[in-house]
């Protein structure tokens, strides 16, 4: 019988390794999964590549585990949170290194890492200071820039409601890169606000399917970090 | 000569989209456009958080924190409004769906280059979010700025001094004096607010102007600046 | 106001024009959207290149087209259907040309198409072949082929219902191409077979977003070869 | 010595696949697998067009003509089970997503090279479906075949005669006489039909077979044949 629900935070996260590659969801750290992120931190792991859109809040999640010396890159679109110390000082001094995407080109290389693809061309970046140093090629007379996929050793993702086969839902603004996530990562933990049976979903309203998510865990949605606003 | 504020630029960007456009504004003076959509036109405003069919900021006691937008701020649908995932949120930008993208810069040039994300200042981070993504994919950039800046330089300029956003994408661009189109010709002001003569526009503009043969004068509505 | 319901088939397909390439979803000649794609008949169109994943059925649609020699080309997966004689013997004579392309090929070069990429590489057909004469390149140590994306100038697809802004939603199976070849054309015409008022539809649960939708028309889901197997 | 027929071949494979695993069946004999999965498992069956989580075929009288698998035949749903775009779908399948595809085949080589889309007879136009995408995308290709030609002539090959589908990626096969996995040594036969030698099997295939330590006899209960 498949039953991907665990019991515990610890239980979600086990098995991250140092080095490990770490997507986490959520479009800013008013969305992010932070009770994923920072169980990561009751792992010991460490030089950890973190991706996500952003570089965390203020304290919870990729800010604690930034703050606990535990990141050594993180990939993102805006490095940058209002009131957010923790990756600033760390890019200060050098502790943690940054690689600037745009936006809709982590969630394709993300894409394209969870689809088995080599790589794709796309026009963004192309003739600026985040293509330089990329293959460029000229398609239909436009300059072109390649990319690469993206894999996750691990993914933190969040969601609404999820089944034992690890189906998901998620509400509203919060899917956003959750269903890319999961299908990019060896290893796929969701953090729910809540268990549903196998059954109750609509066939054709899935948001993103349990052969994507390997671990779940029931998440209280009540502490304001995971659903106030950043 | 009074110059246009922040929700005039607004007020004045939001008379040229057309009804049934599919629209994003960008953070900034493009956020304040919804309020300024003649109420005859069904406009659709999109996302990259991955939600289409915007409606206005609830009141307080009504926010959903589930429903947000691209500045992390609540927002609503309206019928007809949905989401979808990152993925075909940035499928649908930088695929060519998008009618226009109005966004705020810091510079732009007579070619139409977009200078919007970087002002080169090495003590902080460069923030991309999604703005090579909107200026390289919507059919239709159209940039909204004061315009100059604080100190009274100018920000529509020969060649872009900050690192660009992506060449030769702007269409048009609403500023505090003018409405001045991208054309293959060069700038063409189209429109000037009252008692600006061109010679003192063009003062306050490093790139070359010409006048259009249908210009006219902005008559803007008087509105309080809101932010 | 935005009302993308035309009243007819006609309208549905107008503008059609000689030489352009036609996307026709469905999986299968069982879900076809055969009264659009014969509605392609009325437009005196020729010279037509369908993408699909087949070759059309017995007689309707796609394999109508092709007998009344509309079809210079069909890009498909599979180009065979049990007592389907239109495109056999017009590719046996030489009238009909044809590039097959593995099906999950298609639906990503359409992707490609819809996304604005310039194109990607991927495992698939390399070293086959399918794969001669593409491009290739070793990534991680494997043979991968560059693929080039698929734009339509006109989508003929199906759904079960739609709202006045062209928002779709689909019914198990018949999901399959629809939304990617919506996607992926310059006008996409969905054929349903019921309009919904707008807000009917939850916003977490649409298959297709109205953006890329121009026409919906209702076509009475009665007629056996819209709604039975092939 | 009698063979397997073709729902024994299924009932075998259906016999190595595990509590848990996503799989995916292709037409022909591995389409008749779903029957002889222990019940005690629970296997998540995807079809290319776009549904995981099939079940049973619908009695004639329960079939809902939206339903329908990749040879377009009517399945269901069990609880769970769900519908995805074929993107989606062909990101399962091309991503390594699914634990197993278990195909037909034409042919085999004993490097475990795939022919099954492809028969080269220049009448008709070669017709690849999802083949190409199973056999490059699924974590294990395991074959489901008669171990020979209705001629007789053996299907595992030192190299494959029709066009391959995909080089290197066929892990076990099921025939009719034996099963026998790809090996980095080469063909390893671990298990054979009741009452055949280790050189009758040898004999109706071209690739040179090793007999595994582990070797056993296949005790297939008796089952009537039913496509």
């Amino acid at each position: 019988m498949i039953d991907k629900q665990v019991a515990s935070l610890e239980e979600a996260v086990a098995g991250a390794k140092d080095g490990a590659t770490v997507l986490v969801g959520g479009f800013s750290a008013g969305d992010e999964p932070a009770a994923l992120s920072e169980a990561l931190l009751s792992t010991g792991a460490r030089d950890l590549t973190i991706v996500n859109n952003g570089v965390g809040g203020l304290a919870r999640g990729i800010a604690a585990l930034i703050a606990a010396h535990r990141v050594r890159k993180i990939v993102c679109s805006y490095p940058r949170f209002v009131g957010g110390t923790a990756f600033a000082s760390a890019y200060k001094s050098g502790e943690v290194a940054l690689e600037v995407v745009p936006q809709g080109t982590i969630s394709e290389r993300l894409r394209a890492g969870a689809a088995g693809l080599g790589g794709f061309y796309t026009k963004v970046s192309a003739g600026t200071l985040l293509g330089e140093g990329k293959e460029t090629r000229i398609i239909d007379g436009e300059p072109y820039v390649f990319e690469h996929p993206i894999k996750g050793d691990m993914a933190l993702i969040g969601a609404q409601q999820a089944d034992r086969w690890g189906n998901l839902v998620m509400r509203h603004s919060r899917r956003n890169f959750n269903p890319v996530m999961a299908m990019a990562a060896a290893v796929s933990v969701a953090q729910v606000r809540e268990m549903v049976p196998l059954g109750h979903f609509h066939p054709d309203q899935i948001h993103c399917q349990g052969i994507f998510v390997d671990r779940v865990v029931v998440v209280d949605p009540e502490p304001k970090n995971w659903s106030a606003r950043p | 000569m009074t110059p246009l504020n922040r929700n005039q630029i607004a007020w004045r960007a939001a008379q040229d989209i057309w009804d049934g456009a599919y629209v994003n504004l960008g953070v900034g003076i493009p956020s304040l456009i919804p309020d300024y959509i003649p109420k005859d036109r069904e406009v659709v405003l999109q996302a990259e958080v991955g939600i289409i069919g915007m409606g206005p900021t609830p009141k307080p006691d009504a926010v959903d924190p589930d429903i947000f937008n691209a500045s992390t701020q609540p927002t609503s649908f309206v019928p007809g409004g949905s989401t979808f995932d990152h993925t075909d949120s940035f499928l649908m930008i930088r695929g060519g769906h998008l009618d226009i993208a109005m966004l705020g810069a810091f510079e732009v040039s007579e070619k139409g280059d977009l200078a919007n994300w970087n002002t080169g200042d090495p003590a902080t981070a460069p923030s991309v979010g999604g703005a090579m993504d909107l200026a390289v994919g919507a059919k239709a950039i159209r940039v909204l700025m004061e315009h100059t800046t604080k100190d009274g330089k100018p920000r529509i300029l020969k060649q872009c001094r900050y690192p660009l956003t992506a060449a030769h994408c702007v269409k048009a661009i609403y500023t505090s004096l003018a409405v001045i189109d991208v054309t293959p010709r060069g700038l063409v002001v189209r429109e000037t607010i009252p008692d600006l003569d061109f010679a003192q526009l063009q003062a306050v503009t490093e790139a070359k102007l010409t006048l259009s043969p249908d210009w006219r004068v902005i008559e803007a509505p008087a509105i309080a600046v809101t932010v």
